[in-house]
């Protein structure tokens, strides 16, 4: 079918994702309102089930957006790129419920509001992604960035998850003042916040150029740098993620960073590609230093919860060279990195909780020792998205980066390409002195409690999921790099960085349709 | 008259906002930001923005800084603690950011004089028109239900939030 | 005076404002001050808003109602986080929340 | 043509040495302690490719080839134009080699037979020494330089392992090692001559090489030198001449028949018999020739006048190899390839001779003193004297090859050495003729000395030990006898026309069609330097200088004898250190001295600086640093990462207005 | 017989059965692990070995040649295939493997099922490298095998394992990364000149390349390779993980890791990059470097306690003498760089096991604590003589039918280098016979040696096939050289031709007659059944 948002209520089946996973959200609460007093377990099964039905139904409903609807632009975009953020948010959302239920327990938090509150920060993403609009761009970002604080500080026990809130919140309201300043200008400079006409605006003026559009672009930048942590707006990043519950921490690592960065991609490199003069040099820089200092500065970390963290800061810097290319290709290659790192991160980050133990204690190197002989499997796990983080084949990570590498020498910026190795090489040094910990050292006894099914099940689907996005990397890229050139855009405004170099997706697509 | 209150309010919100940043006491502090939000709406209604104006008054200046105000008390942060406010090269550092702060955006908006800026106010026919609040509900409950409805959501996050943070701690 | 210079002016004012904020929450340790600076920035925003919205149509007026609502959301949030953190704490000095480091 | 020579059984004569090692190693590890394979394997092998080439030399001396016949076994390596065969050679020489090896090699496995056979590595000396013949014949026998060149380090191989067959003393072990390396070098001359040669001419195969020589190089060029001076590099090594000779002394460490096998009689005169058979190179080459000769000399001189002052029989013996050797280098170094071969043939016999004679010496005080339970060592001809009433065979027969180096008339080394003297002198090489001429006088004495001291005067074996000293059995003395007979009759296959006996031509017109081409060579580039004179450089004939030399040589005999004689040496315990100029040759002009100090030493200082400093220090120490510095890096950053806020949002604000600036400004 | 060795899949086949092997491994006993990993190496060496004969000699094209699409989108194939210069790398894996195996049997005493595990990723890793004829294919096995070396080298190792396993790993990857980024540089010219993405060699090596920027990429490629030559002065990291590793961690490390890097330079960098590769300045550097790793390392080697580290060190003078030779680019040199590598493989690898022999019964590798072991072990004394003996190239030994082709050769093309090289001949007695002397002869003084025992009948039986391949190829090279001959004459008409601006858009004659890996714009393969297996 085919919308027209002349008639309001399309934009009911436009946001078809997003509010069943609110609806979802709604009756988390309702059930949990309604079980306790009754129940003196926090939950009880019908928490997750409801929430990761409704994270189903939203992945279908996005899969059923993606193939069967077409829409004209407004304010919510209806193209396959918002499908597979969707897509890649749900899935993440689904493994981060699916570990809370886990970690929840483990942690006695109180898991109703968990959900909900987790539910209505993927709603939140889901919003940010699909935006057309630059005031749904900043309530999205602002629903999701607000259920997040509240879930980093959700461990009401510990005061590091306390302080990771605060800390989070308060550089994080900083940031939205800027994100909402560049709005304002670019408002300003075009009269619109609908990034469509934006872009007509943009692409019609960039010739005599505009200082005030500038500004607000590169305001709107820093916003989204700071979301996706990029140096030097990362700084909060460690604290946060190690002082947020670990579960979380893994759930905002994937989902706020892939939400992000899904939007960047569509407001920079499609919506305001025809600035690209104003910010490519600075995603360029950004893009640098975000590969280099994280880098740096997780060879010395002792704590493995705190080093994933700069790790994770590291990878925004690898996905930015997808950005930085500003082609179809590389919105293709971020896609598919973040689909990857989506998995091998929030892998990672659980087999931290779950060695870690009750009040997340053991984090440290020392506390890894010998893991790859007392849990096998557990160790298993984590070499696998070790090996993944660090780009080595055959895991999805290598893929990822192979993209990430294509992409940028299609666009000729084969310094980033270079400092992209460069920088993977330093990182392969604290990845593997993880593994050498786990395989190479003997640690004392220490008994890990054994990880329930919901554990089990996602680790398996985190690792399976990796390596098969390594071996048989198809089917994603194919998705991904369609994705990736069919951003809804106002029409007759080719991308123009789309022509250079990368494959010519169109004929290749129709050539080899199924 | 329109300028002078403009530069009246303007000169209001600045040295109110100044005084909030530079008064250690966090009551005070307080009061000034109330104050620069009045100037504010001041200068909205100046700027054809009559409903907001109202709304600034009503949310911020009566809600939400009530709510700053009532946790100052609960916290029972009256008096100004030692050294809340940072000196020295802190404080250098902090106004030399400010000041090319504005010198930036003074570039952006005063050297440059951006062809896309109209000369007249496009408000008027349409306040005209619809009146104050009928011309900001219209697109509110049209073209930006959508948004309206996000901000619900919005809205109810932070309740369960608060509920979630603020609640005594568990056993 | 015309439109355009009240709008050159606004917009600076705006300008001095956010710039206010920022020093503000630069200089300030109290948490809840500088939460206080940030409140102002957005304000100061608010205002860059509204004047763009005298020339561009009603827009940047809804904007603004959507951005007090977020920062009402933020408020509540955020005071709701300084509370938690004081209970660990005991205090809102943000120089103390150094556990986590390095 | 009408050469229809067929070499008989030619892969036997390789094949059953190779056998004999095969069988005598397996024997090593699987029966140890049998002696009668080892006996009858070891020699019997060697001694079946000894009739074996008797029959070849009797089928070739009815045909007289002037080519040699070819047999190829099998391609070894091939690539590009680079084609090398296992491919083997019979002509003169390479047959005249073969009888040589095998037949003293044949005489001397016997020999060790008795010598050996107390020694518990019974078996695995056979086989070293079957693989030693194999090795030595091939070198002999090849075709190409490739393959030769396999003998050649094979022969080295069995060598290093001979040497070291004692392997439990330290010193053995050194001097094997020593013996090995100091080859290598040698070696590393003749890889680079292949590489020159093969460059020059595409082929490695020597009939190839040496048809095509004189058209591709240009004769006295720097090329054909190069080739030569390297590949005679080749020779210095393994021939132990100057600079490299310093490796023979030591290999005596090796059982005595070793060293009458390999270190006297056959592998060391390769390098004589790589310069014969490259003759037609080295005549291309007069500077090469001139090195080689003048080397050869020096290196006789030097070694003569070591010799004079040793007192290890086999040191003495082991100099006056070198020595000898290089009389041969200088024979083929001058042209006079034939008057080389012929005393490399003759210094086979004597010299296996005396060296097995030295051995039965040994033997018999080392059994001695086994019986009464003495030390010392049994080498020391200090610790001997007097063995003549008591070794008679022992005695006699050494006396023989005594008189045969002397070149007394008319044993074989007077022949043999008087030809190259004559030679040297009517080439108008003064100053070599007058070198031989000394050098031919001191062998004469330091030989009287070795016997004076050993079968002469008292013996000074210590207590008891004389009534223990006896004559060695016959499986030691036959071979003795056997050597004796080929130390007197051996150099009649060649006697002067000047000299008033028969005269016999055998050798020369043997190995004539072999050196053809090389002497029309050299006459052809001598062609310019005019006729040869038919004088000594003193003037006076042939007859008149061989009766000098061996009259001059009896006078130093006799003088020798009777100065010795009377003299009373003191067992070795007892002796004192020589003394000024003796003590200068007593520790050999102080060569190995010279080395360790300026080679060896250095040599080590260097790489284990290497060790330590380039690969420690700069390489490692570049990368730690490079680490070190990543590290240093990432510290300072995570010193920022302090845990305020307000840090964070101060470099937020930096990183903000760096970028608005940029847009700005 | 004919169905298999005439197929595609026998390759297949040898890179998949000790995947299976390792699954076996793990899956089963601890006891059995190693029978396991004996048996299925045993059966690839079973399976490859047919090859020497059924490989048809004088064609250089890609024999038993598979190519299926494996992610079609950009043009990457599951391409693989074997010239005469892989056949002989694939044998020399197949036999080393078992061999390492069966020399872990008492060495390791822990944790065996991942060791063996892990042995039997590493070999898929290996054969894999040297079947490859697809860049993505061929960089996902050359990093796959980092890993497990990774592991063997830092949990089964030696004290400083760890210090040792990481160096080894970041040595080596530091080089690899940058190949990548030249891969896909490559992938992107092609695709610019011909519009299609491939990263299949047939198609990528037709790319026509500036000068300047085949200089960029030759360097790329040829440090990833020089690191894992070494060549110096890359090569710090090898004494290390020699020292440290276990024995047949050391033995695959010497025998068949090493080889990857030249096979990286023949296979890839150079016919890539054929301008590149023959301009003067990178044959200069990399000529030159090779002989001072001839030199330097044999220097170094000679002053080494540890007989280990001093292996490690013959190995980067050996592999010095290979990159003379491989850049010498004519038949000899060419041709005795890849038999010397087979040789060093062999005679390396039988070094490292029987220093790690009398390692299990001493539990010291210092050269000092031995000496007059041939009194207690003959059998041992006997061995380590052959192979010292090929080691330092001794004629009649395979050492120098490799050493004699390569100087060979590089004398025609720079003589001076060649005479330099061949120095090392001289210092290779200089280290080797110091150390057999220091081991086996001079006086039994160490009490503790006394009782040692020779080696047994397994320690016999692993070294019997290496001792026999010592003498055959140094008697009977010719059949190895006849394989390979081809493909090496192929290699070098290729690069000398495509290295003249006129003809650089000529493409290689890369197995015309059958199979063609042809572009994979005009595929001329018969596609296989798609049920085929897609991927490894």
């Amino acid at each position: 079918m085919t919308l027209d948002y002349a008639s309001q209520s399309h934009y009911l089946i436009a946001l078809l994702p997003e509010g069943i996973v609110t609806l979802g959200a709604f009756a988390v609460l309702l059930v949990d309102v309604f079980s306790r007093g009754r129940d003196s377990g926090p939950g009880g099964p019908w928490l997750e089930r409801i929430s990761v039905l409704s994270l189903l139904g939203a992945v279908a409903a996005s899969l059923w957006l993606g193939f069967a609807v077409e829409a004209e632009p407004g304010l919510v975009a209806v193209d396959g790129f918002r499908l597979s953020g969707n897509l890649i948010l749900l899935g993440g959302s689904l493994l981060a419920v699916l570990y809370a239920v886990d970690y929840g327990h483990r942690e006695g938090l109180h898991i109703g509001e968990f959900y909900a509150l987790l539910l209505l920060a993927t709603a939140g993403m889901m919003v940010l992604v699909g935006a057309q609009d630059l005031v749904l761009v900043f309530l999205g970002l602002e629903l999701m960035s607000i259920a997040v604080y509240v879930l980093t500080g959700f461990n009401r026990r510990d005061p590091r998850s306390a302080e990771a809130g605060l800390k989070y919140f308060l550089v994080g309201a900083f940031a939205s003042a800027f994100v909402l300043y560049g709005i304002a200008l670019l408002y300003g400079a075009t009269g619109s916040t609908n990034l469509s006409e934006v872009m007509g605006v943009v692409t019609a003026r960039t010739a005599e150029g505009s200082v005030l559009l500038a500004g607000g672009v590169l305001l709107l930048l820093i916003g989204f740098a700071y979301k996706i942590a990029a140096v030097p707006f990362h700084m909060w990043t460690p604290d946060a993620y190690e002082g947020a519950p670990t579960s979380v921490t893994g759930y905002m690592a994937v989902g706020v960073k892939a939400a992000a960065f899904v939007a960047l991609l569509r407001v920079f490199s499609v919506q305001l590609a025809p600035a690209a003069d104003f910010w490519s040099g600075v995603v360029w820089w950004l893009a640098m230093l975000t590969m280099i200092v994280p880098n740096l500065v997780a060879l010395v970390q002792n704590n493995v919860k705190r080093m994933l963290a700069y790790s994770s800061v590291a990878h925004a810097g690898y996905l930015l060279v997808g950005v930085a290319a500003g082609t179809a290709f590389g919105r293709a290659a971020s896609l598919f990195y973040l689909a990857a790192y989506t998995l091998m991160t929030l892998g990672a980050f659980a087999v931290v909780y779950a060695v870690a133990g009750k009040g997340d204690r053991r984090m440290t190197l020392a506390d890894f020792r010998g893991l790859g002989w007392r849990r096998p499997a557990l160790g298993f796990a984590l070499l696998v998205f070790l090996l993944s983080l660090a780009g080595f084949p055959p895991t999805g990570g290598f893929v990822g980066k192979l993209f990430l590498l294509r992409a940028a020498i299609d666009a000729d910026q084969v310094s980033l390409a270079v400092t992209l190795v460069l920088t993977s090489l330093i990182s392969y040094y604290y990845y593997f002195r993880v593994v050498w910990k786990m395989y190479f050292e003997e640690g004392a006894e220490q008994a890990i409690a054994s990880p329930g099914r919901a554990f089990r099940f996602s680790t398996a689907v985190c690792t399976g999921g990796v390596l098969l996005l390594g071996l048989l990397p198809g089917p994603a890229l194919r998705a991904f790099e369609r994705a990736g050139s069919e951003v809804a855009t106002s029409e007759a405004i080719e991308v123009p960085a789309a022509a250079t170099g990368a494959p010519t997706v169109g004929a290749e697509a129709a050539g080899s349709g199924p | 008259m329109t300028d002078f209150l403009f530069f009246l309010f303007s000169a209001m919100a600045v040295l109110s906002a100044i005084f909030m940043v530079m008064q250690s006491n966090p009551v005070a502090s307080v009061l000034y930001l109330v104050v620069t939000f009045f100037s504010l709406s001041g200068l909205f209604v100046i700027l054809d923005a009559h409903f907001i104006a109202a709304v600034q008054v009503i949310v911020y200046a009566g809600a939400i800084m009530v709510l700053f105000l009532f946790v100052i008390m609960l916290l029972n942060l009256g008096s100004a603690e030692v050294g809340d406010l940072r000196r020295g090269l802190s404080q250098l550092l902090a106004g030399s950011v400010a000041v090319a702060l504005v010198a930036v955006f003074a570039r952006l908006f005063l050297v440059e004089t951006d062809p896309a800026v109209p000369e007249a106010s496009a408000l008027d026919p349409l306040l005209e028109a619809q009146g104050a609040v009928a011309a900001v509900a219209e697109p509110l409950f049209t073209r930006y239900l959508v948004a309206f409805e996000v901000t619900s959501v919005l809205l109810l996050v932070a309740v369960v939030g608060a509920v979630v943070l603020a609640r005594r701690r568990a056993p | 005076m015309n439109a355009g210079y009240l709008a050159d002016l606004a917009l600076v004012l705006s300008a001095v404002l956010f710039a206010i904020g920022v020093g503000g929450v630069l200089v300030r340790r109290n948490a809840i001050i500088v939460f206080m600076c940030v409140e102002l920035m957005l304000n100061a925003v608010n205002l860059s808003l509204v004047t763009f919205s005298r020339l561009h149509g009603i827009d940047g007026q809804i904007i603004v109602f959507f951005v007090i609502s977020v920062a009402a959301a933020e408020a509540a949030v955020g005071l709701a986080l300084i509370l938690a953190i004081f209970r660990h704490y005991e205090t809102v000095d943000l120089e103390a929340f150094r556990r986590l480091r390095w | 043509m009408n050469e229809a020579f067929q070499p008989i059984l030619p892969g036997l004569i390789l094949g059953l040495p190779l056998l004999g090692a095969v069988l005598n190693g397996i024997g090593a590890f699987a029966w140890r302690d049998s002696k009668t394979i080892p006996s009858l394997v070891g020699p019997l092998t060697v001694l079946a490719a000894f009739a074996i080439g008797v029959a070849n030399l009797l089928a070739m001396r009815a045909v007289m080839p002037h080519e040699p016949a070819l047999v190829p076994l099998w391609t070894w390596m091939r690539s590009g134009e680079l084609d090398i065969s296992v491919m083997l050679m019979f002509d003169q020489l390479s047959l005249l080699m073969t009888l040589v090896v095998t037949g003293v090699g044949g005489i001397i496995h016997v020999y060790s037979v008795g010598y050996m056979r107390d020694d518990p590595g019974y078996s695995r000396y056979f086989a070293y020494l079957n693989l030693f013949i194999f090795f030595m014949l091939i070198l002999v026998l090849s075709a190409n330089y490739p393959l030769m060149f396999v003998g050649w380090e094979g022969v080295g191989l069995c060598s290093y392992l001979l040497i070291g067959f004692w392997y439990e003393n330290r010193e053995y072990s050194d001097a094997g090692k020593k013996a090995f390396i100091v080859n290598r070098i040698g070696d590393f001359g003749f890889l680079v001559a292949m590489f020159l040669l093969f460059s020059t001419f595409g082929t490695l195969d020597m009939p190839a090489i040496f048809r095509e020589a004189p058209e591709r190089l240009l004769a006295d060029g720097a090329l054909v030198t190069a080739i030569t001076l390297f590949l005679f590099l080749g020779c210095v090594g393994k021939s132990a001449q100057i600079p490299l000779y310093v490796w023979l002394p030591d290999a005596m460490a090796g059982p005595t028949p070793v060293s009458a096998l390999i270190h006297a009689a056959t592998m060391v005169t390769a390098g004589v018999y790589l310069v014969a058979r490259s003759g037609v190179l080295f005549a291309l080459a007069p500077v090469s020739q001139a090195v080689v000769a003048s080397v050869g000399a020096a290196t006789a001189l030097l070694a003569a006048t070591i010799a004079l002052q040793q007192f290890d029989i086999k040191k003495v013996l082991a100099y006056s190899t070198i020595s000898q050797l290089g009389y041969m280098f200088v024979a083929v170094g001058i042209g006079a390839y034939t008057a080389g071969i012929f005393h490399l043939m003759t210094h086979a016999f004597f010299k296996a001779l005396l060296f097995l004679g030295a051995g039965a010496v040994i033997h018999a005080v080392h059994d001695a003193w086994a019986a009464t339970g003495a030390h010392g060592d049994p080498n020391d001809m200090r610790n001997h004297g007097g063995l003549r009433r008591l070794m008679p065979v022992t005695g006699t027969t050494m006396w023989i090859g005594t008189l045969a180096i002397a070149g007394v008339i008319p044993f074989a080394g007077f022949f043999s050495k008087d030809e190259i003297i004559w030679q040297a002198g009517v080439r108008g090489y003064a100053v070599l003729w007058a070198l031989a001429l000394v050098v031919a006088l001191l062998t004469a004495g330091y030989m009287t000395r070795l016997m004076v001291m050993t079968f002469h005067g008292e013996n000074r074996s210590g207590e008891g030990a004389g009534s223990h000293l006896h004559e060695v059995g016959a499986v030691m003395w036959m071979p003795l006898a056997i050597l004796a007979a080929l130390s007197v009759v051996g150099g009649w296959v060649q006697i002067p026309d000047a000299l008033p006996l028969p005269h016999v031509d055998l050798l020369h017109s043997w190995l004539e069609p072999v050196f053809e081409p090389a002497l029309l060579v050299a006459a052809g580039v001598a062609g310019q330097h005019g006729e040869a004179s038919h004088t000594a450089p003193l003037g006076g004939g042939e007859a008149l200088w061989a009766a000098l030399s061996t009259t001059l040589a009896v006078i130093v005999i006799l003088l020798v004898y009777r100065g010795l004689a009377a003299r009373r040496y003191r067992p070795a315990a007892e002796a004192a250190e020589p003394t000024g100029f003796r003590a200068v040759l007593y520790h050999k002009w102080y060569v190995d001295e010279l080395y360790d100090r300026l080679v060896v030493r250095p040599l080590l200082a260097l790489w284990r600086g290497c060790w330590r400093i380039v690969d420690d220090r700069i390489i490692d120490g570049t990368v730690n640093g490079l680490a070190g510095v990543a590290r240093l890096a990432g510290w300072t950053g995570s010193q920022l990462q302090s845990g305020r806020v307000a840090t964070y949002l101060l470099v937020f604000m930096i990183g903000a207005l760096i970028i608005l600036g940029s847009l700005a400004f | 017989m004919e169905a298999l060795y005439g197929s595609h899949w026998i390759l297949t086949l040898l890179l998949a059965i000790p995947l299976v092997g390792a699954v076996a491994c793990v899956a089963g006993g601890e006891g059995r692990a190693r029978w396991t990993a004996l048996l299925t190496t045993l059966l690839v060496l079973a399976l490859s070995l047919p090859l020497f004969w059924t490989f048809r000699i004088g064609t250089a094209e890609f024999q038993n040649a598979v190519s299926l699409p494996w992610i079609e989108r950009w043009g990457i194939r599951y391409a693989i295939g074997m010239d005469g210069i892989s056949l002989l790398m694939i044998l020399l894996t197949t036999v080393i493997m078992p061999i390492s195996i069966a020399g872990s049997f008492s060495y390791i005493k822990t944790k065996e099922r991942a060791f063996y595990a892990s042995m039997l990723v590493l070999m898929t890793g290996m054969l894999g490298v040297f079947v490859a004829l697809d860049l993505f294919l061929f960089y996902v096995f050359w990093e796959i095998m980092l890993i497990p070396m990774y592991l063997i080298i830092g949990i089964w190792g030696g004290k400083r394992r760890i210090y040792s396993a990481v160096k080894f790993f970041l040595f080596t990857a530091a080089g690899s990364l940058l190949m990548l980024v030249a891969i896909v540089v490559l992938v992107y010219l092609h695709q610019q000149q011909t519009g299609v993405s491939s990263f299949v060699y047939a198609d990528l090596i037709q790319t026509s390349i500036a000068p300047g920027l085949q200089l960029l990429l030759f360097a790329a490629f040829g440090l990833a390779f020089a690191i894992k030559v070494p060549l110096f002065p890359f090569h710090t990291w090898l004494p290390d993980a020699h020292v440290e590793a276990p024995t047949a961690g050391s033995v695959i490390l010497a025998g068949i890791l090493l080889k990857m890097g030249v096979y990286g330079f023949l296979r890839f960098a150079m016919p890539l990059f054929p301008v590149a590769a023959t301009s003067l300045p990178v044959i200069g550097t990399i000529v030159l470097l090779g002989l001072v790793g001839i030199i330097y390392a044999a220097w170094v080697a000679a002053v080494q306690p540890d007989a280990k580290k001093l292996i490690a060190y013959t190995s980067v003078a050996h592999l010095g003498f290979v990159m003379v030779g491989l850049f010498a680019l004519n038949s000899q040199g060419v041709s005795g760089a890849i038999l010397q590598m087979v040789n060093h493989g062999i005679s390396t690898g039988a070094l490292f096991l029987l220093v790690g022999m009398i390692y299990e019964r001493r539990h010291t590798r210092l050269i000092a604590d031995f000496g007059g072991l041939a009194k207690v072990m003959p059998f041992f004394a006997f061995a380590l003589t052959v192979v010292a003996l090929s080691s330092i190239g001794l004629p009649g030994t395979n050492g120098f039918v490799g050493e004699f082709l390569i100087l060979v050769g590089a004398f025609q093309r720079y003589p001076l280098v060649a005479v330099l090289a061949t120095t090392g001949v001289v210092f290779a007695a200089a280290y080797m016979l110091p150390m057999v002397q220091r081991i086996i002869l001079n006086p039994l003084t160490q009490e503790e040696n006394r009782e040692l025992d020779d080696l047994n009948a397994r320690e016999r039986w692993i070294l019997w096939p290496l001792l026999a391949l010592i003498l055959l190829i140094g008697v009977f090279p010719q059949p190895f050289l006849d394989r390979m001959s081809a493909s090496v004459d192929g290699l070098i008409e290729n690069v000398q031709t495509r290295r003249l601006p006129s003809q650089a858009s000529r493409g290689p004659d890369l197995g015309a007659n059958e199979l063609r890996l042809a572009p994979t714009g005009e595929r001329a393969i018969p596609e296989p059944d798609p049920d085929g297996g897609v991927g490894p």
